[in-house]
């Protein structure tokens, strides 16, 4: 919370499939810098969320903005130029790749797609290729994934499959990260690592934006918890807030409080 | 019941499985934990018959069923809530109830799907909608539900929690619990370590594709490696 | 000339629906185009053609034809596609391909390459509407091809069983934790579909003849055809089939012989740029 | 370090070895064998093409035997109607390539799977259509005949007269060389690494900000330039082209070459292009049962090479690794990064 | 292309005791059964001349070479025959379009090429190892068409033609032959190799009310136009240019609906003559069906060996011994004009009853 600036701006979103409504008027805003938390019961719109946001699907209304740039209906590649990486709740990896050759896919924006440069092997084309494997061994070291990075990353186990997804949105140097349930089928002992790790994002200054069901992890890690149901805001504010609040006892929690 | 014996069980080369053996009893629940890429889910895949082990024997009820395909295991009463859920995306919840229950005789069909929707009544509600087009934890809900409609004796979770909210997870739990008073045996694997100890009555830990330890709850509750490697 | 056009569209049309629909249902399947489908329909008219040699009754020759097309892609999915199951789309793709160059110059091997005229009860036959003159053939392959169609839609989306066809296309793995034997609906529905890719066949033998290359055009038609209705959709098969004979009689009516195919093809790409999934598919969205 | 100086031994001969390729006419006395030679050489660079957008992209086309049709035959009208010299028509024969496949794949690329495969198919029996029926220019059905033969090239005093097949070869070997390269550079960069991603998973290649639909149109346009590139030197080598060469059949062909060599793989598409070629050459002998045994072929081979050629050469060589790191003791380090 | 390429290659048939001829045609696709009919024919003929001590000692063998209709296959095929297994000759192709195209590669390499395409292009390549053992399309198609005028009476004609060098210049040719006649041409219609649906083409032609139709293409394909111009209720005499109709599988196929068919032919298989009472005793021995085109084939093949024979089997000699041939084969006598064509002239046949049956000898 060093900065009270918001990086993300959601402003009054909608989106229904067929009768559902998956978000309904939905409005809020992310500081920039945070750990913010989404949670909500199961089909609450979370992940619906998250594809508007990254452009994956159009709102019906509504606005979304980042920083000063209006990004509603962006495509998602474009919306990836300003800067906003994601995990998939499905894990979607390259199924013919390896660990790291996933991961470089994430240096897309940073070594660009150009013809020219590549089949004249300029001297920039090749210091940018030199820097972006380089910053993919830094991440790979980091999520702790470097000695496996000539696996394939599909023949993963399902935890590991997770880390490689958060090692490819890191390649792409975001400004803002959004994590769909990443620790989803760890343990505890790895969800700790991982929560570890996304302190480490978060101190490079790198806002993150989390959806999860461990109030554990959602109450440690994140500054700010928004609570949606059925689409709507439920709630929001700071993990004390949101801890003993009675509607997300009722919602979301039920017996939960027990243990918590 | 079930009595798995020293398998190995290979991906190409890789070995996933060494020298395993566990034994589950009749109406025991037994659970099954290990880090990430321990080799849970390839177990369950193995006794279900999806893989086939490169050594060793299973057993169920005292014949080898090494050799059996996976829908004749099904339909012999065992079956998997497979980790990752694998519901048929593109057909409507409904249909991947009505499939669950595809060995059952037609007339108990609709009712039984019924049934197994009680403490998920989202999927009552939007029985005609893409099974592909549901939320995640939706998908977790549809996939252990259809697995319930054969009413298994012998029932295979892996991770049957993730993704699934608090006060649902507990739901399931004791959806599970009911199961198992009734009569189902129940080998499980679950990341929510704790949930899993505390339902089961025994457990095996697995490091690295080796059996690593084994014992009663309270012993597992106690246990130094579980502790270290699983809790942290 | 107008109506003589329409008419031959028609008739040409439930030709390509026949086709199509055995497509379409192949690919509900096994999600793949069976680019030797074309050749089952050859077989099955080779069998009748056969049967018929050996004064079999002309339904009993019918009949074998369509179950030696079953038996033929029930062979092929047994023999080569059951063994690929995990193997990438084009690879199966291009086992199909592989096997109808084999079984096409087998079929000449075996039969020779010169053609032959199946025989049908109605082909001598006429019907007088107004003063247009249709044959009664074209109305028998008019009718059975609705009905065919018919029954398959009723199978696919209507009974259990053809909601395991779906099932096993999307998962196998899961397909086979519900108790289904994942392989033999597979079997069957690939053996239904070659029956009624056979069927077309015997039904064209008597109008285009049989020969061994005949496959190559029934399929690309009938693929063209189940592409236009959305694939896997019966109904939209049937259809598209009937379209694609009407464009293609028009264009040659009132266009131009030669280009009759690329009219058609155009017309084709129009509708795949305002309908990419044909036009009854549905849009298969994709939750992330 | 190891590294680096293992992959400069294996530069070098590489590089030796490919110029000691030029000299492989020298030994080859039968000119039938040179003709088959030259004709892998075209297949080559065709499977070289294709497989970018097939093997490294994911977008499967069966109308290249179009885009190879389209090149054979620009060449062909500049050369026969406009006496255009070969190395004005070749250049030609790839720009007017690409422009047509940068307009198929503009608007064949919004579609996927059997659909894209349909509107390819479609393309290429139009562009077909329009070879057999435009009389006019195309000579229809007959074709054109009486391509000449590219101009005498002279380095120096020495003198390279386009006479016999042997004559050709280098001319090919040159262009197949470039073909490699080229493929080379594109794959090993942001480019190409994002084709691949493509092919893997457009949604979440798109998420890392890689614009899906034009790096497909762009590498779909590259690839119809390596065809309209095989075309020219086809017409102006073979010295007749007609409408049937470009038919779906050819577009087949092509595709089949890329999965037996195994896709995604530039060694794999010579081999592809290698095995169908001589096999279908050889079976020659037995013109009854030649399409039978070919058609036998290719089914076995897809079976049970799923991943090609390359595949199985891939396994050897693990094997072989394997073998040697037991009997070496394994080192810390396994391989290098994949990437070099 | 392969100019001076041709001397290594054939180098290996100088040695050994045989001659290798080729035969080039559709062994597989749409027209293999031409080419079957042709290699039963040429086969015939080599088992006859083997057996009587073959030529000059040596013995003549068969190399076949699937040039599956098409001119590329075609110039590659040749090209094996010619550079790989150094053939001394070829025999066909029987379509015009890979004969035309196939011929680039045997001229310039002097290898005899006798083939069966009937296009008139043929006799312009100024190929002179190039020979044609059946009539061009200009001496065919005047005669049908003359035919059809004065005896048939026929005013307005319309055609229908495949679109391959063979169907476009035998219609370049009707189209001529009928302004000497005076005959009005009403419509044009073309459709490609392999169309089996014609009913579009005939609806247009039935539209126009010619009083005859003249198709140009494989008699596959003619006896399903004839089945469905009668479906189509059009009802009007057909006929074609030339003895590709000659089939006993026309009638098998087409039925009814091909009776009447006429057209120009240079064979008469019912002939009372001492050839064709050979090659059909010859053909029945050897269990092969006596078709027109493997008469021809056997023909062809008859007349070559002979050329081989006073040649020496030198490529010059051989030439110059075919071209100044005398033979008096099935076909009639066989005689090479300066284009290579024969110059006898063909009788009009006409589908009777099942049968062909001569209706007008040859002038
Ligand atoms: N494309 C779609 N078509 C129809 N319904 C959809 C679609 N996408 C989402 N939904 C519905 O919208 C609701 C919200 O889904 P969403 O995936 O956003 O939930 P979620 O909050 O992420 O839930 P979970 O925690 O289970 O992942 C669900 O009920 C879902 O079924
Ligand atoms: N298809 C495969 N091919 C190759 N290796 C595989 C494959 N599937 C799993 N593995 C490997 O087998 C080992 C065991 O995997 P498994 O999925 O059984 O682990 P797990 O204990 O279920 O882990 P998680 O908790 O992450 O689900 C892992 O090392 C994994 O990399
Ligand atoms: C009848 C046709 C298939 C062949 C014909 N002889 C030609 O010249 O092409
Ligand atoms: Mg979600
Ligand atoms: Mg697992």
């Amino acid at each position: 919370m060093n900065s009270k600036a918001a990086i993300l701006t959601v402003d009054q979103l909608s989106k229904s499939f067929g009768g559902v409504k998956a978000v309904n008027n939905l409005s809020f805003s992310v500081t920039q810098n945070n750990i913010h938390a989404i949670i909500g019961p199961n089909g609450a719109g979370k992940s619906t969320l998250f594809n508007l946001i990254t452009g994956v699907i159009s709102p019906d209304q509504g606005k979304i903005r980042l920083l000063n740039n209006d990004i509603t209906s962006l495509r998602p590649d474009k919306i990836a130029q300003h800067g906003v990486s994601r995990t998939f709740q499905n894990i979607r990896l390259f199924p013919d790749m390896t660990v790291f050759e996933t991961a470089f896919i994430g240096t897309y924006l940073f070594t660009g797609g150009k013809l020219l440069p590549a089949i004249l092997r300029t001297k920039e084309f090749r210091k940018k290729e030199r820097q972006a494997k380089e910053r993919i061994e830094e991440i790979l070291q980091f999520v702790g994934l470097w000695e496996m990075r000539n696996e394939y990353a599909a023949k993963l186990s399902y935890g590991n499959q997770r880390r490689v997804e958060i090692a490819r949105a890191l390649a792409t140097n975001p400004s803002l990260l959004l994590l769909d349930e990443p620790t989803a089928g760890m343990n505890q002992k790895e969800t700790k690592e991982l929560m570890q790790l996304f302190t480490q994002v978060n101190k490079q200054g790198i806002t993150i934006l989390i959806i999860a069901h461990d109030m554990h992890l959602v109450n440690t890690l994140s500054d700010q918890i928004t609570v949606i149901n059925f689409g709507e805001k439920l709630v929001e504010g700071p993990p004390e807030v949101i801890h003993n609040h009675p509607a997300v006892m009722e919602a979301y929690m039920g017996r939960a409080e027990v243990n918590a | 019941m079930l009595n798995v014996q020293n398998i190995s069980t290979y991906y190409g080369q890789i070995c996933a499985l060494d020298h395993v053996s566990i034994k589950v009893e009749e109406r025991e629940a037994v659970s099954v934990i290990g880090a990430n890429g321990a080799g849970k889910s390839t177990l369950l895949k193995t006794i279900i018959g999806e893989l086939r082990p490169k050594s060793g024997d299973i057993q169920l009820a005292g014949k080898s069923i090494i050799n059996e395909k996976t829908f004749k295991l099904v339909s012999r009463g065992m079956t998997l809530v497979p980790e990752g859920r694998h519901v048929f995306p593109l057909l409507t919840v409904w249909d991947n109830l009505l499939l669950g229950g595809y060995t059952l005789p037609a007339k108990e069909r609709q009712q039984r799907a019924e049934e197994v929707t009680e403490p998920f009544p989202i999927l009552r509600e939007r029985r005609d909608q893409l099974a592909g087009l549901m939320s995640g934890g939706e998908q977790q809900m549809l996939a252990i539900a259809r697995a319930m409609m054969t009413r298994p004796k012998l029932l295979l979770l892996d991770e049957p929690s993730m993704g699934l909210s608090p006060k649902l997870v507990f739901e399931v739990y004791d959806k599970i619990t009911e199961l198992h008073q009734q009569g189902t045996t129940i080998l499980l694997v679950d990341q929510n370590a704790e949930m899993a100890i505390d339902f089961c009555s025994r457990g095996y830990v697995l490091m690295a594709g080796r059996l690593a330890g084994q014992g009663t709850k309270q012993e597992l509750k106690e246990s130094e490696i579980v502790h270290r490697s699983y809790l942290g | 000339m107008f109506v003589d056009q329409l008419v031959n569209g028609i008739v040409l049309g439930s030709i390509y629906a026949l086709m199509a629909i055995g497509y379409t249902m192949v690919w509900n399947v096994l999600r793949f185009i069976n680019f030797a489908h074309g050749e089952v329909y050859m077989g099955g008219a080779f069998v009748s053609l056969y049967l018929l040699l050996l004064d079999t009754p002309i339904w009993i020759a019918y009949l074998g034809g369509v179950l030696a097309g079953a038996l033929l892609g029930y062979l092929m999915e047994k023999v080569v596609y059951l063994r690929m199951r995990s193997a990438p789309k084009l690879n199966l793709l291009i086992a199909a391909i592989g096997i109808s160059i084999l079984l096409q110059n087998l079929a000449q091997y075996i039969w020779g390459a010169t053609p032959e005229r199946l025989t049908s009860p109605f082909l001598s036959k006429n019907i007088q509407v107004g003063d247009m003159m249709i044959n009664q053939h074209y109305i028998f392959i008019i009718i059975l091809t609705i009905l065919v169609m018919i029954t398959l839609e009723l199978f696919i989306n209507r009974t259990l069983m053809g909601k395991a066809v779906q099932a096993a296309a999307q998962n196998i793995n899961a397909t086979q934790l519900m108790g289904i034997n994942a392989n033999k609906i597979i079997s069957i529905t690939f053996a239904i579909g070659s029956a009624v890719g056979a069927l077309a066949g015997i039904l064209v033998g008597p109008v285009f003849l049989v020969y061994p290359t005949m496959g190559i055009f029934a399929g690309l038609k009938g693929f063209t055809a189940s592409v236009m209705g959305g694939m896997g959709n019966i109904p939209g098969a049937m259809i598209a089939g009937l379209m694609l004979g009407v464009i293609e009689s028009f264009a040659a009516g009132f266009i131009s012989s030669g280009y009759r195919d690329a009219v058609a093809m155009v017309i084709l790409l129009f509708i795949l740029l305002v309908r990419p999934q044909g036009i009854f598919g549905k849009i298969v969205q994709q939750k992330v | 370090m190891d590294l680096t100086k293992k992959s400069g031994v294996r530069k070098a001969i590489l590089i030796f070895a490919g110029i000691a390729l030029f000299f492989l006419p020298l030994g080859i006395v039968n000119p039938y064998f040179m003709y088959i030679i030259n004709l892998i050489l075209i297949y080559a660079l065709l499977a070289l093409g294709l497989d970018l957008i097939v093997g490294y992209t994911g977008q499967v086309s069966v109308g290249h035997g179009a885009f190879f049709g389209v090149g054979a035959y620009v060449a062909a009208i500049l050369a026969k109607n406009f006496g255009l010299s070969f190395w004005l028509t070749l250049p030609l024969s790839i720009v007017v390539t690409s422009v047509i496949g940068f307009m198929i794949g503009f608007i064949g690329l919004k579609l996927i799977e059997e659909y894209l495969v349909m509107a390819t198919l479609a393309f290429g029996t139009i562009i077909w259509l329009v070879f057999l029926n435009w009389t006019d220019l195309t000579g229809g059905p007959m074709g054109i005949a009486g391509i000449p033969a590219p101009p005498t090239v002279k380095i120096g005093s020495v003198e390279f007269p386009f006479l016999q097949y042997h004559d050709y070869y280098p001319l090919l070997l040159i262009f197949v060389y470039l073909g490699i390269l080229i493929t080379r550079l594109i794959i090993k960069s942001g480019f190409g690494r994002a084709c691949t991603a493509i092919r893997d998973d457009e949604l979440a290649a798109q998420a890392m900000g890689i614009p899906v639909f034009k790096t497909k149109v762009t590498m779909f346009t590259i690839s119809s330039a390596f065809c309209g590139a095989a075309g020219g030197l086809y017409a102006h080598f073979l010295h007749v082209v007609s409408p049937e060469t470009f038919a779906f059949g050819m577009s087949v062909t092509i595709l089949t070459m890329v999965m037996i060599g195994g896709q995604g793989s530039i060694a794999g598409a010579v081999i592809g292009a290698s095995i169908l070629t001589i096999s279908s050459e050889a079976l020659r002998e037995t013109p009854e049962l030649r399409m039978l045994i070919y058609g036998f072929m290719i089914v076995v081979m897809i079976m049970f090479f799923p991943k090609g050629m390359m595949g199985v050469f891939q396994m050897m060589k693990k094997r072989f690794l394997q073998r040697k790191e037991q009997l070496e003791k394994p080192t810390v380090e396994k391989e290098g990064l994949s990437y070099e | 292309a392969t100019k001076s390429s041709s001397g290594n290659g054939s180098s290996k048939s100088e040695s050994g005791d045989s001659i290798k001829v080729g035969l080039q045609a559709p062994m597989t696709g749409d027209n293999a059964q031409y080419g079957q009919d042709m290699k039963n024919g040429v086969e015939l003929a080599f088992k006859k001349i083997n057996s009587e001590g073959g030529i000059n000692g040596k013995k003549l063998k068969l190399i076949v070479g699937d040039d599956k209709a098409t001119p590329t296959e075609a110039v590659a095929v040749v090209n094996k025959m010619i550079m790989n297994d150094g053939v001394k000759a070829i025999i066909g192709g029987y379509n015009s379009s890979p004969t035309l195209a196939a011929q680039d590669v045997s001229g310039p390499a002097q290898v005899l090429h006798l083939n069966m395409g009937a296009s008139p292009d043929l006799s312009k390549t100024g190929n002179k190892y190039l020979f044609r053992v059946i009539l061009t399309g200009s001496v065919y198609v005047p005669a049908v068409m003359k035919y059809m005028s004065e005896e048939k009476k026929v005013k307005k004609i319309a055609a229908l033609f495949e679109n391959t060098d063979y169907g476009i210049t035998m219609y370049e040719a009707a189209k001529t032959s009928a302004k000497d006649l005076g005959l009005e041409f009403a419509a044009t219609e073309k459709y490609n190799p392999g169309d089996k649906n014609f009913s579009a083409q005939l609806s247009k032609i039935k539209a126009l009310n010619p009083d005859a139709v003249m198709v140009v293409g494989l008699y596959n394909e003619v006896a399903l136009i004839e089945q469905q111009a009668k479906q189509a209720g059009l009802k009007v005499q057909f006929f074609s240019p030339d003895d590709s109709m000659y089939s006993k599988q026309l009638i098998t196929l087409g039925g009814e609906a091909v009776e009447n068919h006429i057209f120009a032919s240079m064979i008469d298989l019912n002939a009372d003559t001492e050839e064709m009472k050979e090659f059909k005793k010859l053909a029945e021995e050897n269990n092969i069906p006596a078709q027109a085109n493997s008469a021809i084939a056997y023909d062809a093949a008859m007349a070559l060996a002979k050329a081989l024979e006073e040649g020496k089997a030198d490529a010059e000699k051989s030439r110059d011994a075919l071209a100044n041939i005398d033979y008096k084969g099935i076909t009639g006598p066989i005689r090479f004009d300066k284009n290579g064509d024969r110059a006898n002239t063909p009788m009009i046949m006409q589908v009777q009853k099942g049968d062909f049956v001569v209706i007008k000898q040859s002038e």
